[in-house]
């Protein structure tokens, strides 16, 4: 027996591949007795070597020890043209598909060969990095997601006093005023701190009157930049808070 | 960049243009003349490298290409001409699957709920500046511009698109829930009528001595 | 490569070349020309970024650049000249590019040619179980599942990707070198020795018998 790496094989059909190409073999023509025996003792080596996809190897011994049975016996099996089949013909054939699959795979290795040649941009001149701009896809949103957007603007004030006055009504015009002394004493005051401790209808009428005033250009709004308070200050140059003459 | 007459490429200068163009980190001269010197087992020297880069460069020029090599910190790269970014930005984009921020979402429900709405009714019923909010709806399609407001300044009513019905799946506005609807939704103790009417109530602002302004459509 | 004479190249030339430069893979005409319509808001033909490319490769040409554009993959891409391999492997030390295994190019050669091929049909031509090549193979991004067979057990299909495509420099899959008919394999010169080591590369060829000495291994 040859010395043989039994790692240089791909599979059954390669290692008997290498038995007719080194025997000069007529792959239509193949002596399976002869063949089936060596693949055998090969195959008997690899089992004690654990080697892993031994089994395929066993099954092709198999088809092998098959094969040389039934050439042994008088042919019984005819073709459509009522000829005998040669009972290795179907091995034939495999061994022959397979032969094309590894002819085009050392094709394709000639190509890997070539293309390892090409070398492309380097990351140094990635001008991805430079020029990427992201767009926001939105996902899919439900109705649900809107309605849960507004929860914190509909969800009552926190701890309103309980000893609420009975009837308390502002109107805007009121709380114009109520502003403009406010302001007069000057700076920029947070709209939190002017209605701190006051009752819904007084922040809400006192807000519109905000609003109103602003409108008029009379006094700027400010955000701060957590966006959680608005501040309100005299607007330069326009120090008359007096309403509007309709 | 250096002014060097054009002439033609050595091979210098292209064993030069290989390293560069495919070198993952901006590649110093020494760099390239120890390559040099290994592959050819000449040695040259860096001055000659710069000279390369030169010439390369006037070679990029001579052809009106967009490329060129440029010298940053470490050394040499390739790079392609700025005024090029338009079509680089385009090619680059990238989508991100994100949700609209809250900010986003509670303007363009504020906008549903009161379209046609004006900013300065929007930052009403939120308490904040929205411009940034609104814009950003703008950009992305979900609310739209549908006219001007006949109150002072007369500032632009902003309604919803087609596309804000489709990403929420809503036939039409009528399929928005109703206030109560919402109150069930939310399930929330502290639900507050009062403010639930602020969003959908039409007469946020002191009516206009004239007539109705919101009543301005389109 | 396209045989085109020189001539100044033009604004859609650059753009393509900015292109062609800045992509990571290679870049499809359309995409060139979905990008220019987009910035430009003009249509342009495919026709006109290829003979873009023929342009760009001529003015590389011209100026002696190491540089072209390759057609790969159904796109384009900017490469090095195969010239230039021996200093780029020294300067990047190692070869950047590891060779396939053989079970993994066997594997991917059958499905390249067969495609879509199921597993079945790549362990019936192999005589061996694929299902390690073939994952590999999908972790390479070389092979895609493309759908199942209506075959017995309805086994996935498997097709090559575009990656494939640019690992062994095809433009497409027309460019697959043909696969040999048997007769043709068998024939010239008749399925001998001489023949069956042209087929086989030297390494993948267990050692030569020595002599007939038993020197069977254990």
């Amino acid at each position: 027996m040859y010395e043989i790496h039994l790692d240089a094989f791909d599979g059954p059909l390669d290692l008997l591949l290498f038995f007719i190409r080194r025997d000069e073999l007529d792959i239509y023509d193949i002596p399976i007795a002869r063949i089936a025996d060596e693949y055998l003792s090969y195959v008997r080596v690899m089992q004690d070597v654990d080697l892993d996809g031994v089994g395929d190897f066993i099954y092709m011994a198999a088809v092998l020890i098959n094969i040389k049975a039934r050439l042994l016996l008088p042919s019984e099996e005819l073709d459509e043209d009522g000829e005998p089949i040669d009972p290795r013909a179907e091995l034939v054939e495999r061994l022959l598909e397979y032969l094309r699959y590894k002819e085009a795979t050392q094709q394709l290795r000639v190509l890997e060969e070539e293309r390892a040649a090409v070398f492309h941009r380097g990351k140094a001149s990635a001008v991805k990095a430079e020029y990427i701009d992201t767009v926001e896809v939105y996902q899919n949103t439900t109705v649900f997601d809107l309605i849960k957007a507004l929860k914190p603007l509909l969800l009552q004030a926190p701890a309103e006093p309980t000893i609420e006055l009975t009837n308390e009504s502002y109107t805007v015009e009121q709380q114009i005023g109520f502003m403009r002394d406010v302001l007069a004493i000057g700076e920029r005051k947070a709209f939190r701190y002017v209605v701190a401790a006051r009752s819904k209808p007084f922040i809400i009428a006192t807000f519109l009157a905000v609003l109103e005033l602003a409108r008029r250009g009379s006094l700027r709004l400010f955000v701060d930049a957590e966006a959680v308070d608005f501040y309100v200050e005299r607007q330069e140059g326009n120090l008359t808070l007096e309403p509007e003459e309709a | 960049m250096e002014s060097t007459d054009f002439r033609d490429l050595t091979d210098l200068d292209r064993v030069v243009e290989a390293l560069v163009f495919a070198t993952d980190v901006p590649i110093a001269a020494a760099a390239v003349t120890e390559v040099i010197g290994e592959v050819l087992g000449a040695t040259i020297e860096e001055a000659a490298v710069v000279e390369a880069v030169a010439a390369l460069n006037a070679s990029y020029a001579q052809i009106g290409s967009i490329l060129c090599i440029e010298h940053v910190a470490e050394g040499y790269r390739m790079a392609t001409d700025k005024r090029m970014a338009p079509y680089l930005n385009v090619f680059f984009r990238q989508e991100r699957k994100t949700r609209l921020s809250r900010s986003l979402m509670e303007t363009l429900a504020i906008i549903a709920y009161r379209q046609p709405a004006t900013k300065p009714e929007v930052d009403a019923v939120r308490g904040v500046d929205s411009d940034y909010a609104v814009r950003r709806l703008l950009e992305h399609g979900l609310v739209e511009i549908t006219g001007r407001s006949e109150s002072l300044g007369k500032p632009l009513l902003y309604s919803t698109t087609p596309v804000f019905l489709e990403r929420f799946g809503l036939a039409s506005l009528d399929e928005l829930p109703t206030l109560r609807e919402i109150e069930e939704l939310l399930n929330e103790p502290a639900f507050s009528k009062e403010r639930a009417e602020l969003l959908v109530l039409k007469d946020l602002l002191p009516p206009e001595p004239t007539d109705s302004a919101d009543e301005a459509t389109p």
